[in-house]
């Protein structure tokens, strides 16, 4: 029988928020998916389109950015300029036919062990009746 | 040539039990650049970290990866290790394989797996690691504080008392707050005022503590240790070392307003002092109010004043200052009346509010301490408190509980009960809150002592009837309707940031929380520091607190305060944006979205102030042309960690 | 290296148009390629399914070069395993494989193009990636009876709207038949596998052929002054000119001119790693070309070709000048296709024209 | 109101009196019909000045050259450059001074208004022709006069106007100094109809559609270099991508990123078009340029304009209007959708 499609998935979390809440689901020992893995970084604001379109090519099934939820920005603003630049990135890898699953954002604050949870076990979940992203990625 | 070492932390089982630990190094080792790769029992214990530091010396490491725990625990261990064996701290990086793997998963194959990646993700990252210096700043050893309520006030003192220059600035003509308006204080119902003039005194005499009422703060710049503020003086119209408080102007003004002190109980004139001590000790005229500052208009206080303290010539000011830190005490204002219509607060004159309560309370209250009914001044033989009125009502009003008003209703109850012995005193409350030192046995002192009736329910309306209040409410206890005909009805008014505090916000950069009130840079961990480093929070402008909370905090405030001022120089962290001239064309988007104006445009290119940069990066995924980057998380890091994610 | 060069026995043949479907579809030991027209009227050699009614003079926008000399050549493939400390790097030739190829209706300009491109991988260092293509491909040229475009100039850079050189057969268009002329043992071969459709030629045919030779050299209205040494003289003295930046000016420095041309051949090595542990990867050839500013990066960053007018004038001395020097040839053939499709309508015949004249 | 003469008077005397370096126009090309830019130093050259149906270029691209020109130069003359433009060129330009690339006081606009009609597609054109070549074609209100070989041919103008122009609601410049023709706004009842085309197909046929057009892409960067909003001095996607400095090390430079291969595959064709596309959003005017320059006939406009649309609509965004306007990926409102969000 052949072994189940275990989509790879890249997350983007912002360091205050989103990275803090998969720190909460590890000390709350809340169990998900193997399948993601995070890149730290400072803010949401800070997750150039680059990143996705890079992360696709190299071979990710999926990606995350999350970041923390509106006006809980530990920078302020950072994420409100996420949330303007990843709908871009979002609807036009929509317009090129990429699965809309593929990408995806979410807020998950530091206190959000269960959220951040959650979110991954639908992203994989709906990642696996996909199949493997070969779009957009270098020598499928 | 990078040699880099890996270093993979079993932390007891706790990594080691679902992470297999000598694959890890072993699939480490092989990766290009890695010259060292091994696991330990404890990498943070002392015999992990000498592994560390002699690894560094005997492999000359350039580079230092430790898979182990999340970075927000032992980064700095870590960094710090690696700076005793000589390497820089920013050469050291972390990957957590601990909460974002060992502790989430179960299967060890795919978490060792997972962990793999998770390292060598970190691994690429440092290997574009540069060599960084903290960056330090001078300090400016004098602080603001804003808002001269009874959390400003005890953040002076504090900062004063410490050593430190303090400039104090109060919007309004005196300090005091609003706890000079009260009359007793829960839960010993000593007089308010008897114990916070003293303090006021104090502060007006500190030598070190300069005093600037009516004063509001106009602009903020600059950044923790070096502030630049700009600071409004109001025109007072009265020179107060000239006026001998002979209290003749206010005689001769035809001008009647209502009193902000007794919140509108009764009238003062257009040229004023707001309370008996009143501090600083002095007139103001309310330009507003004053039919004008001309002769021929009135001048009628100019001409009575024999010490000539009047000038209407007085012009607002601007006062710059520079200070090192800031302290935000803007305290609170109660739930605006036009929210409360069902209760006919604000329509019927015998509907008042908490504080209201308090001046007629007060023995230099309106009525000198008799309670009467505003409306026709006698004495109200049944009086109903209202508990929660605007407060915990996600639907109408806010969802927050105001927390003082459960203790506060009590004392009002209770103080009323001993001025009109043969009154009976009605409190309808959602549910009592007292916890607090001695709160829960004053409750019980009200409802056993003094014979208040408390009611477990919500009033649904206030209206007039017959010269009485109908107060109509359910009690949920016995589920039946309650009616009762009251002739005085106290809201205990939803606690609201004070007005001004959003707009002040901004000028310091500072996050509110959704009810609007300042938030704290940590909820549990750091109460009194705000998001913007060097600016602290005291009082009811964080959240709703009674008096020894906002005490405290304020000290604590003043502590953290101190800790900044008592530095030679501020360090702060090098991992800042970093202009690339080659690719910077200009355009200056870096500089629009850069939530700390850390970057402005010279010659056409970017130029980052590394001191108010705070490495957000936003700039760095808004330019089009890669040419500002954060150091030490560049595109090429991130490009690189991406990869390594993927298994390339 | 050269191709192997017809035998002279051979004897030039009639094909009727209703047989050239029939011919394709007999090609089946080949891959044939002929030209197609999109929806836009641009034409592009396809590997075609059903053949084709007849040829027509056709500009495909890239040229024949691109199934020769692709855009991307993977040249070897490695990797590295790693067992303990012994460390092991594997590395593979991969060489173009796949069957034989025939391409129809070649223009003799960008047949002649092939034949030059033939000197540059094929002179004293032989390439062997551009050589195994190539001699895996068959060029069937269609002579033109009248320039396909406004811009053709071929006659003017010694081609030839019926030139052979290149060709492996040449076509010329009688009306409802073609004269098919043999040029080399490949050709022989596509003629042997449907010899049965094959006429001899009538005694007046060669006279018809000649007569719609002549016919396309009248029609020829551009063409680009002197002969190639004069030209090339002419460039001599023009290093420094100003003409390159008068002539660069609205230049905007794309690869179109470059990559579209038949016989430009620059090309750039990189290392495409996909995974670097364990290593793998492979080395790539792209076409790179002299107009994209990189092109002469170094990488201490100084650029001896800063400007678009310096790049400019690479590409007209490379083609006429360095590559006559070089190669007695001129680097271009006429095809037109740099002067049709710049965005901004540069024409180098009439750069040169201005050439000319500054030398006169 | 001003013509095209009128225009070319005032060009003559800017040259003249020497208030203009020189000026950026529209002359006849090679091929005796079709335009192309033109760039006039002399008043008597001032009579190669064209304006008709066939000046499609966005000439705002060449002030991106002055720019880098004077840059490279000891002491460059500070006289401003004349430039001609129809209204797409002229938000480009309001883009550029938008994004503080070109300053107000160093061009000299000369604007051109479309007035309801536009220029021609030489795709539909030469369909219409079936091979003809033209020899002129003029604007006749609402029809297009084509001279061939054969005499004279009449179209209705949208049988030959590029799709952009029929989209175009402000075929008029924004910005001038001198302006020739009407400021004549058209009503459209579908701006972005083309792109709703492509948007109404299912997701796996748009993946179809675009992995055919964009797999033809021979990286040529025809588009990139033709546009005047690409003025980056390296293209992130480039290989020579990395700042060369004093500081940087010879190890950098080995190790230095390659966002996409060189290689024309179709993985490496789409990130570009895709970086490219995102680069552009709230900064494509719709001059059409990147899509006409290239020769494999990419429909690359619509890439772009479906971030137009996107930005129109959801963010109440236009590009190219007001050079005040805080660019679209560096502001935001409090109350932009979320609503993709988790």
């Amino acid at each position: 029988m052949a072994e189940e499609f275990e989509p790879k998935i890249v997350a983007f979390l912002c360091k205050w928020c989103s990275s803090a809440g998969s720190d909460m689901a590890g000390v709350s020992r809340m169990e998900y998916p193997p399948n993601v893995i995070p890149i730290q970084v400072m803010c949401s604001g800070s997750v150039s389109p680059l990143y996705i379109f890079t992360a696709f090519n190299k071979g990710a099934d999926g990606v995350l950015v999350s970041g923390c939820h509106p006006g809980d920005c530990h920078y302020i603003k950072g994420n409100y300029y996420a949330r303007r630049r990843i709908y871009f990135v979002k609807k036009l890898l929509e317009f090129i036919g990429l699965e809309p699953e593929r990408f995806q954002m979410s807020w998950v604050s530091a206190a959000e062990g269960t959220k951040y949870t959650q979110v991954i076990k639908d992203f994989v979940k709906e990642l696996k009746p996909l199949g493997p992203q070969a779009k957009l990625r270098r020598n499928p | 040539m990078k040699r880099t070492g890996v270093f993979v932390c079993h932390c007891g089982i706790n990594i080691a039990g679902t992470v297999d630990v000598k694959k890890v190094a072993q699939e480490l080792i092989k990766h290009p650049g890695v010259v060292h790769a091994e696991d330990y029992v404890y990498m943070c214990s002392d015999p992990g970290q000498n592994l560390i530091v002699q690894a560094i010396k005997e492999k000359k490491l350039s580079n230092v990866v430790v898979a182990c725990c999340s970075p927000t625990l032992h980064e700095t261990t870590f960094r710090k290790a690696s700076g005793l064996a000589g390497l820089n701290a920013y050469r050291c990086e972390i990957a957590n394989i601990r909460e974002q793997c060992s502790w989430v998963h179960k299967e060890k194959d795919k978490a060792t797996q997972k962990a793999i990646k998770i390292t060598k993700s970190a691994v690429e990252k440092v290997h574009r690691n540069e060599s960084l210096e903290a960056v330090s700043v001078p300090v400016t050893r004098k602080a603001l504080v804003i808002g001269g309520g009874i959390a400003g006030i005890q953040a002076s003192l504090d900062l004063a008392n410490s050593g430190f220059d303090v400039i104090l600035v109060e919007k309004s003509p005196s300090i005091g707050g609003h706890m000079i308006q009260l009359s007793e204080t829960f839960p010993t119902l000593d007089c308010s005022q008897c114990i916070l003039t003293p303090k006021m005194v104090e502060a007006s005499k500190h030598p070190k503590i300069r005093l600037m009422t009516y004063c509001e703060v106009q602009d903020v710049s600059g950044y923790v240790g070096n502030f630049k503020v700009k600071i409004l003086k109001k025109p007072t119209y009265v020179d107060p070392d000239k006026c001998n408080l002979c209290d003749e102007c206010t005689k001769v003004c035809p001008i009647v307003v209502p009193s902000e002190f007794e919140l509108g109980l009764t009238g003062r004139r257009a040229i004023y002092i707001p309370f008996p001590q009143a501090i600083p000790a002095s007139y103001t005229l309310d330009i507003n109010a004053c039919p004008g500052l001309l002769p021929i208009a009135c001048g009628k206080c100019a001409d009575v004043c024999e010490a000539k303290a009047i000038d209407y010539d007085m012009k607002p000011q601007i006062i710059e200052e520079e200070v090192g830190a800031i302290i935000v005490a803007t305290g609170y204002d109660l739930y605006d009346k036009e929210n409360m219509a069902e209760y006919g607060y604000g329509k019927y004159p015998d509907v008042l509010d908490g504080l209201q309560f308090e001046r007629l309370c007060s023995a230099s209250g309106p009525t000198r301490g008799q309670i009467l009914r505003p409306s026709d001044h006698k004495e109200p033989k049944e009086v109903v408190f209202i508990q929660c009125s605007g407060s915990r009502d996600p639907e109408n009003h806010c969802a927050y509980c105001s927390k003082i008003c459960c203790m506060y209703t009590a004392k009002h109850a209770m103080l009323y009960k001993h001025h009109v012995h043969d009154g009976q005193a009605y409190v309808f409350y959602i549910d009592i809150r007292s916890g607090g030192k001695g709160y829960e046995e004053f409750v019980q002192r009200a409802i056993e002592e003094d014979g208040v009736v408390y009611l477990r329910g919500k009033v649904s309306k206030v209206f007039e009837d017959k010269g009485k209040l109908k107060v109509w409410g359910v009690d949920t206890l016995t589920g039946k309707h309650i009616e009762i005909a009251a002739d005085m009805v106290v809201l205990a008014q939803a606690m609201r940031p004070a007005k001004g505090a959003q707009e002040l916000a901004k000028k310091l950069k500072l996050a509110l929380d959704k009810d609007g009130f300042l938030a704290e840079a940590h909820p549990k961990l750091r109460p009194v520091e705000s998001v913007t480093s060097g600016v602290f929070l005291a009082g009811a402008a964080q959240a709703p607190k009674d008096i020894p909370e906002a005490v405290a905090q304020a000290s604590g405030a003043a502590a953290k305060a101190v800790a900044v001022l008592s530095q030679e120089r501020l360090y702060h962290s090098p991992t800042v944006a970093k202009v690339i001239p080659t690719l910077c064309t200009g355009c200056g988007m870096c500089v629009q979205v850069c939530p700390y104006d850390a970057i402005a445009l010279k010659d056409d290119k970017a130029e980052v102030n590394e001191v108010l940069c705070e490495g957000c990066g936003t700039c760095s995924a808004t330019c089009l042309r890669a040419a500002i980057q954060v150091k030490n998380l560049t595109l090429s890091q991130v490009h690189d960690m991406i990869s390594a994610c993927l298994g390339g | 290296m050269t191709l192997e060069i017809s035998s002279g026995k051979m004897m030039d043949k009639i094909l009727e148009k209703k047989s050239l479907p029939l011919w394709m579809e007999k090609l089946n030991a080949w891959t044939v390629y002929a030209p197609r027209k999109d929806e836009n009227e641009r034409w592009n050699y396809e590997i075609i399914d059903h053949a084709p009614a007849s040829l027509e003079l056709a500009v495909t926008t890239l040229p024949a070069k691109a199934l020769i000399f692709p855009q991307r050549e993977v040249f070897l493939e490695f990797s590295k395993t790693i067992e303990g400390n012994r460390e092991t790097l594997e590395v593979r030739e991969v060489l173009p494989n796949g069957k034989p190829f025939v391409i129809f209706g070649v223009r003799p300009c960008d047949a002649r193009a092939i034949w030059l491109l033939d000197r540059v991988f094929g002179g004293d260092f032989t390439d062997p990636y551009y050589w195994k293509r190539r001699s895996q491909a068959s060029l069937i040229g269609l002579a033109c009876h009248t320039p396909p475009w406004e811009n053709c100039f071929c006659l003017s850079v010694e081609g030839s709207p019926h030139g052979e050189e290149g060709l492996d057969i040449l076509l010329t268009d009688l009306g409802d038949s073609y004269y098919v002329k043999t040029l080399s043992t490949n050709g022989e071969k596509l003629v042997q596998a449907a010899r049965e459709l094959f006429k001899e030629p009538q005694p007046d045919d060669k006279k018809k052929v000649q007569a719609r030779h002549a016919e396309a050299r009248k029609k020829l209205v551009r063409g680009v002054k002197g002969t190639k040494k004069e030209r090339a003289a002419a460039l001599q003295g023009l290093f420094d000119s100003s003409l390159w930046d008068e002539e660069s000016m609205s230049c905007i420095q794309c690869g179109i001119c470059t990559y579209l041309c038949p016989s430009c051949h620059c090309f750039d090595i990189n290392d495409e790693v996909d995974s670097i542990s364990p290593l793998r990867g492979k080395r790539v050839r792209t076409w790179d070309n002299c107009q994209f500013p990189d092109f002469t990066m170094h990488s201490s960053g100084h650029n001896p070709r800063p400007d678009k007018a310096s790049r400019l004038r690479q590409r007209v001395l490379h083609k006429f000048r360095y590559f006559v020097e070089n190669f007695d040839q001129v680097m271009c053939t006429g095809c037109g296709r740099c002067i049709s499709l710049c965005p901004v309508g540069i024409d180098i015949i009439k750069v040169l024209d201005k050439v000319s004249n500054h030398g006169a | 109101m001003a013509n095209f003469e009128d225009l070319k008077e005032e060009a003559r005397k800017l040259l003249r009196e020497g208030k203009i370096k020189y000026l950026i126009g529209y002359g006849t090309g090679g091929n005796g019909w079709q335009a192309i830019p033109v760039f006039i130093k002399t008043p008597e050259d001032v009579e190669k000045l064209v304006w008709d149906p066939t000046c499609v270029h966005n000439l705002a691209r060449f002030l991106v050259d002055e720019k880098r020109r004077k840059a490279r130069q000891k002491q460059p003359d500070k006289r401003p450059v004349g430039v001609v433009v129809k209204g797409c060129d002229s938000r480009a330009i309001v883009v550029l001074l938008q994004e503080k690339f070109i300053d107000r006081q160093d061009i000299y606009v000369l604007g051109v208004s479309c007035e309801k009609a536009g220029v021609i597609d030489d795709h539909k054109l030469a369909r219409k022709l079936g091979g003809k070549k033209p020899k002129k074609i003029e604007l006749a209100a609402d029809r297009f006069l084509i001279t061939t070989a054969d005499g004279k041919v009449e179209f209705p103008v949208e049988e030959l106007l590029a799709e952009r122009c029929l989209e175009c609601q402000a075929n008029f410049p924004v910005l001038y100094d001198i302006l020739a023709g009407e400021k004549t706004r058209k009503a459209v009842d579908k701006p972005f109809g083309s792109v709703e085309k492509i948007e109404a197909l299912g997701q796996e046929e748009r993946w179809r559609f675009w992995k055919e057009q964009l797999d033809k892409c021979i990286r040529c960067y025809a588009c990139r270099s033709v546009c005047p909003m690409c003025y980056c001095d390296e293209c992130v996607v480039d290989s020579i991508n990395l700042a060369v400095t004093a500081d940087t090390t010879a190890e950098e430079k080995a190790h230095k990123v390659k966002w996409i291969q060189r290689s024309a595959e179709s993985s490496e064709n789409f990130v570009y078009h895709l970086v490219r596309a995102i680069h552009l959003a709230g900064r494509c005017i719709d001059c059409g340029e990147c899509e006409r320059a290239c020769p494999l006939d990419i429909p690359l406009r619509f890439l772009n304009k479906k971030l137009e649309k996107e930005a129109k609509e959801l963010f109440g965004y236009e590009v190219g209007f007001d050079p005040a306007q805080p660019p679209l990926i560096s502001s935001f409102k409090d109350d932009d959708p979320g609503d993709f969000i988790r």
